[in-house]
């Protein structure tokens, strides 16, 4: 079942299309400097929670999504800062999501792992491993139910190919043809666990054989390879052909999220995967290919570092997510029809005696644990 | 909060997240007839899926089987296997894409065979259903309908038989309704189609057959409305599910021996309508608190809590009293089944003893 | 990954052997004429609940339990009565379980759906789909860790691979390389189901090949076969070979369970399934080989039917399943430890008020409903 | 109920169900020292893996990675990665080999990365590890140990911080325990290893960091028995996991202000320990409780009926007061994190207002 992808003969597309090249490099570099931003905010305790870092796996995010037609669209994980940059996601309302801004996508409701910007067809990060996978799967029956032509991109991890989700909505996106691409971004752990340990097969892609659709292995750092395998298992799924599980094969320069000792990985692999750098790379061949000068190429890294430092600016400045607010109407942000309001008696939801030291002017009204 | 964008709009982006809300009809007089509780729910569905072609239905044998309990019935043959959906057995894959349909323009009813199986699908229900709306700042929600028959009386020993409500009533996000009478699993149902939200719809296997009038017409039972079906001066009953039609029963008893009581139907579980419970507690000074479910950290636990810290604690005439089922799984034999949970003769019992208390 | 197994040249064990012979047509036997008088009794109503019968399945259990050593275990499901009796359960405490008894061997606590042997090595059938699997899984994982040698046998339906818990709990399997055989007894319907509907691929077994591990497919109504598949997937496990898939093909004549109105299937499917009937098969390869007379065959049938005769009319006479007992002390039902007992003032378990219509002699003493 | 034998038993059918519970040691004299909430749960399983070759340890990144909040730590060095086993990220795979595991001579502890992850293994918690025991009649038992943290204040969001206490508290058949302190979460988790059901052991993710003197000597803490760390006359806090704290912190403010309240931990919710409880909040007359988990329908509910249908009713002097996590999933920013929950100054608040009532 298992077919390996090789990048196509660019034509309109690659690192020869200076159009294609630039837009794909500029991707590459938001999400990198996006999420290296993030880093330094949380290394200097200016940031909550915990992160997920996908830098060193750009192109996988940026092949695949540029693969897209504006009305797909995608499902992302906890590692999902990039597929949303991808998916066309705005970095300032991004970046104030992530300093709990009301500004922020998700008005500071949710953070890292929940980050997306819906608008452009981003179905939401998830910070539950396989999560997003059904989901998926079932917004592709909605688009062929409605022939909207639409193809749905699933994104998760190796790990999580071993929940039960990954498994019953593949299944359920074969047998009902849909049009979805399940795309493993392959880094060779989850967490601490190598996909040598945790399956006894030697590759995700070959999976697919247990739902009868293709499965397609692809270096996950060149973003000519993974655009071009993606395109390919995009117009499957337009087409009628149903899903193709894509298997792209990268790493994480990072620990797994902010507690990671790196206990398990060797310095001299993460070395080796921290060379073959898919955006070097990809500008070696734009410059190979002569598409973009030098000058062009450090437009566009100016271009990126700009960009994240306006939003971080911008950001900080923008209003925090306002308890007050919160807690005068919890129900509105629970339910999008929030009852008591059109049926008397009934409280969907009730503050009951929180947010006192909103109220309270003591050094006390931060209690330890909350921190 | 979403952009006003109908199912057919062919631009697929918006329209993933453009379904909007219907906003219920004014509830019309109407004809009824006697119909049974399944075919209710039955009609409730079809009238939905005519109506609107955004309903569609999937679970498992719901389709020319006609569902487990044959609620489904003719709708596959009524609206074809595109929009009445058999499954593959993958409870947690079907409710995930029923959460994946919700959000692209669908309205998705979900049908599980029993509501035990909700185990398998918890991850959606609990930690994607019921807080997308909220985790994505309200940028989208997920109007899914859970349907799954609960309860024990049948036979089908512990893995069959469980009552869960008090797990999704206790989870933010969701709301839950259990329809104790035909009508209700009708008007109830239509108005989960309606809400935006994701609603947990509880039946009872042993309501199934029963039957009861219902309005001919797509009239909604709002949600988060209690119905006080039989009103009383010595006690209250509250109830849920199959225990309504119990106290019911074990009211008409107890009147003749002198002992009045008021029956309250809870209908909804969240959001609480917390207004008509303690109300008619309040009428009485004493609740009997009767539900299926364990009673240890239960639903009707709630209720008491209610009672403990409101006003109503000064009007009771007598401690609460909570009859609910063991805190046991659900056992085959049918002797043991049936001591497992309130009858209606300890409903009686349990009135005489509360009414005289005090 | 796929093999398809071929009975081996039995010298041994098969038709041709009168032991091993007259053993297995026992055994189907005893499956046959206990879940045909369980019908029976089902439908002159003196059985309560549901029933799942495996009648024309007879071969898949009995081949694999005989594939089986004495300390090795199952694991069963929701039709798990031939399972339980191929495994050595005696028939008494099986029927008096079903008849609710105190005798039976769930004390009237587990019925049809939870039936076992424990002490016979059965883990336990099990109501929920899938729902064993995980559970012979981490028992083939405390062999392995203590050494017993013994291999775990996992029986489920075709339906079953559908879940997640398969998924998960078959790497499992392959990762540790335990010794467990997965035995998807293959009746072509989940409930109304179809396998060409639930699968995009053409068989169960090649499923495996996501694992990592051998699938193997074989006649499931041919016992000599099933016996030799299962045989070589039990020494590959118990030599540290690890988990075999092994799908037996077959079919039930019944419905699904008591409420199927076999909408699904055509009646000329069903008659052409009866006619490959697994006992008659095996009966005239036994006369064929010449191992067994007509009169020992008879001898064999009239042992069944006897045997399944007493199983009905002694449990028939034994004591129910005491109500009044279970409620004085639910606690001890529920737990293997019921506090209470060495904790003051906790008590695990209090009957608060029910069984009132025990000590009502009023007709109104069962309600409606609960029927 | 099962037979004695060996888990050194050779012969496998027979071993396979032969465990048998180990009685707990009489609580000794022990010498002190003050170490973190989680070195007090890795010393636990340190100490019965030491003593116990039955007993082991699985679940995600146990291993080298040393746990998710760092709690399993050197436990893969010292035993192994046969007894201190990684997993792939499979929850209901994993806990059901656990509940395999219990049924076959061994004494597993499964570790969830996040309590919000047994949503995944329901199936194996609820249906299977609470109910064969049950549903065997007694012929086999599920010695298994599920540890999970809960809770919020980290930052982790809707998916990553819920408290879900009530469900299993509600489950029929399981034992829950939520140590507050580091000697609870040795001693509590040494009980459960001993116990011969299966016990949802639920730490908190704020205390793996709080420190405590903790018994040197592996000391049980029995399962079923509330704690009161702090007596006084005016109101009873009753609390819960990390509440505990917060109310002894609020305890010891309002001391200063003359209000003198007792504080229960409940520490077991299932079984619940109702004469430690129900006494402590009979001495004061007034109950303020305190639990982080969303109110409705939740473990607070189910303390507040207990009251409402006992003679405790009658010594109230004022209506129960539940303070509750609002019914809302866990938002991500900090500022909302925080009012989502009770805090110190709301516990000293609604201390204040229900001291004065009645
Ligand atoms: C259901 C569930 N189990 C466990 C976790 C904890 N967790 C978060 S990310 C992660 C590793 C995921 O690995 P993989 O799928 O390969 O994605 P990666 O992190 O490598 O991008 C784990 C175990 C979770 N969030 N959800
Ligand atoms: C988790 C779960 N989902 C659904 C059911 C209802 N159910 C019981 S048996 C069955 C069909 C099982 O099919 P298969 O696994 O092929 O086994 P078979 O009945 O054919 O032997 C279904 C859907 C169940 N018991 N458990
Ligand atoms: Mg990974
Ligand atoms: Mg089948």
């Amino acid at each position: 079942m298992t077919e390996l992808a090789e990048a196509p003969a660019a034509s309109d597309a690659g690192a020869a299309d200076p159009r294609w090249a630039r837009e794909a490099l500029l991707t590459m570099y938001r999400i990198r400097r996006f999420e290296e931003a993030v880093d330094d905010l949380f290394a200097r305790g200016m940031m909550h929670g915990t992160m997920h870092l996908s830098i060193g796996q750009e192109a996988s995010a940026t092949g695949v999504c540029a693969a897209l037609a504006e009305g797909d669209l995608i499902a992302s994980t906890h590692r999902g800062h990039g597929h949303c940059i991808a998916k066309g996601a705005d970095l300032l309302p991004m970046m104030a999501e992530l300093l709990a801004k009301d500004s922020g996508y998700c008005r500071g409701r949710g953070g890292s792992m929940h980050i997306a910007d819906v608008a452009k067809g981003n179905l939401g990060a998830n910070g539950i491993v396989g999560g997003g996978i059904p989901i998926a799967v079932g917004s592709a029956l909605a688009q062929k139910l409605r022939g909207t032509g639409a193809v749905v991109v699933c994104f998760f991890g190796d790990g999580a190919t071993n929940e039960g989700a990954f498994h019953e909505a593949a299944n359920l996106a074969a047998i009902w043809q849909l049009p979805v691409v399940l795309v493993c971004e392959n880094n060779k752990y989850g967490m601490s666990f190598s996909t040598e340990k945790s399956m006894h097969v030697a590759t995700v892609a070959e999976r697919a054989a247990a739902y009868g659709f293709p499965g397609v292995r692809v270096d996950g750092n060149d973003v000519e390879a993974v655009f071009a395998a993606a395109t390919e298992a995009v117009a499957r799924a337009r087409g009628g052909g149903g899903p193709t599980l894509l298997e792209t094969m990268t790493y994480r320069w990072k620990g797994h999220s902010k507690s990671d000792k790196n206990l398990y990985r060797t310095r001299e692999e993460i070395e080796q995967w921290r060379a073959d750098d898919p955006i070097a790379d990809f500008e070696a061949k734009i410059l190979g290919a002569g598409s973009l000068t030098d000058e062009e190429l450090e437009g566009v890294r100016t271009q990126a570092r700009d960009e994240v430092r306006d939003a971080v600016r911008q950001s900080m400045q923008a209003p925090d997510a306002d308890p007050r607010a919160f807690l005068a109407d919890p129900a509105a942000a629970v339910f999008a029809r929030p009852l008591g309001s059109h049926v008397a008696g009934a409280r969907a939801v009730e503050p009951h005696g929180l947010g006192t030291a909103l109220d309270a002017t003591s050094p006390a009204a931060t209690s330890e644990e909350s921190k | 909060m979403t952009a006003t964008v109908e199912h057919s709009n062919g631009t697929a982006a918006p329209a993933a997240f453009g379904y909007v809300a219907g906003s219920a009809p004014a509830d019309a007089p109407a004809g009824e007839r006697v119909i049974t509780y399944s075919e209710a729910v039955r009609e409730a569905m079809g009238q939905a899926m005519a109506a609107d072609d955004r309903v569609v239905l999937l679970g498992e044998d719901v389709g020319v089987y006609g569902g487990a309990f044959g609620v489904s019935g003719d709708l596959h043959g009524r609206f074809g296997g595109e929009r009445v959906r058999d499954t593959p057995i993958s409870e947690l894959g079907i409710v995930g894409a029923g959460v994946g349909m919700a959000l692209s323009g669908l309205l998705p009813i979900v049908e599980i065979q029993f509501s035990d199986f909700t185990c398998q699908a918890m991850d959606q229900i609990v930690n994607q259903a019921a807080k997308i709306h909220f985790m994505l700042g309200g940028a989208a929600h997920v109007p899914l309908v859970l349907r799954a028959p609960g309860g024990s009386g049948t036979g089908a020993a512990g893995q069959h038989s469980q009552s869960l409500e008090a797990w999704f009533a206790h989870t933010p996000g969701l709301k839950v309704v259990m329809p104790s009478n035909a009508a209700d699993a009708k008007g109830l149902l239509l108005s989960a189609i309606d809400d935006p939200d994701p609603v947990v719809v509880l039946e009872h296997k042993l309501l199934y057959k029963t039957s009861g009038p219902v309005p001919v017409e797509p009239v909604r039972v709002p949600i988060g409305k209690a119905a006080v079906p039989r009103r009383g001066t010595d006690l209250t009953m509250v109830a849920t599910g199959v225990m309504v039609s119990r106290c019911l029963e074990a009211a008409a008893r107890l009147e003749a021996d002198g002992v009045s009581a008021s029956v309250v139907d809870v209908r909804t579980l969240t959001p609480f309508d917390a207004e008509t419970v303690l109300g008619a507690i309040d009428e009485t000074g004493r609740a009997l608190l009767v539900q299926e479910a364990p009673r240890h950290v239960s639903f009707m636990s709630e209720v008491a809590a209610r009672i403990a810290e409101s006003e109503s604690l000064y009007r009771l005439l007598a401690p609460v009293k909570r009859l609910c089922g063991l805190d046991s799984p659900i056992p085959y034999a049918p002797q043991l089944e049936r001591v497992v949970v309130p009858q209606v003769d300890d409903v009686v019992a349990a009135a005489r003893a509360l009414a005289v208390v005090g």
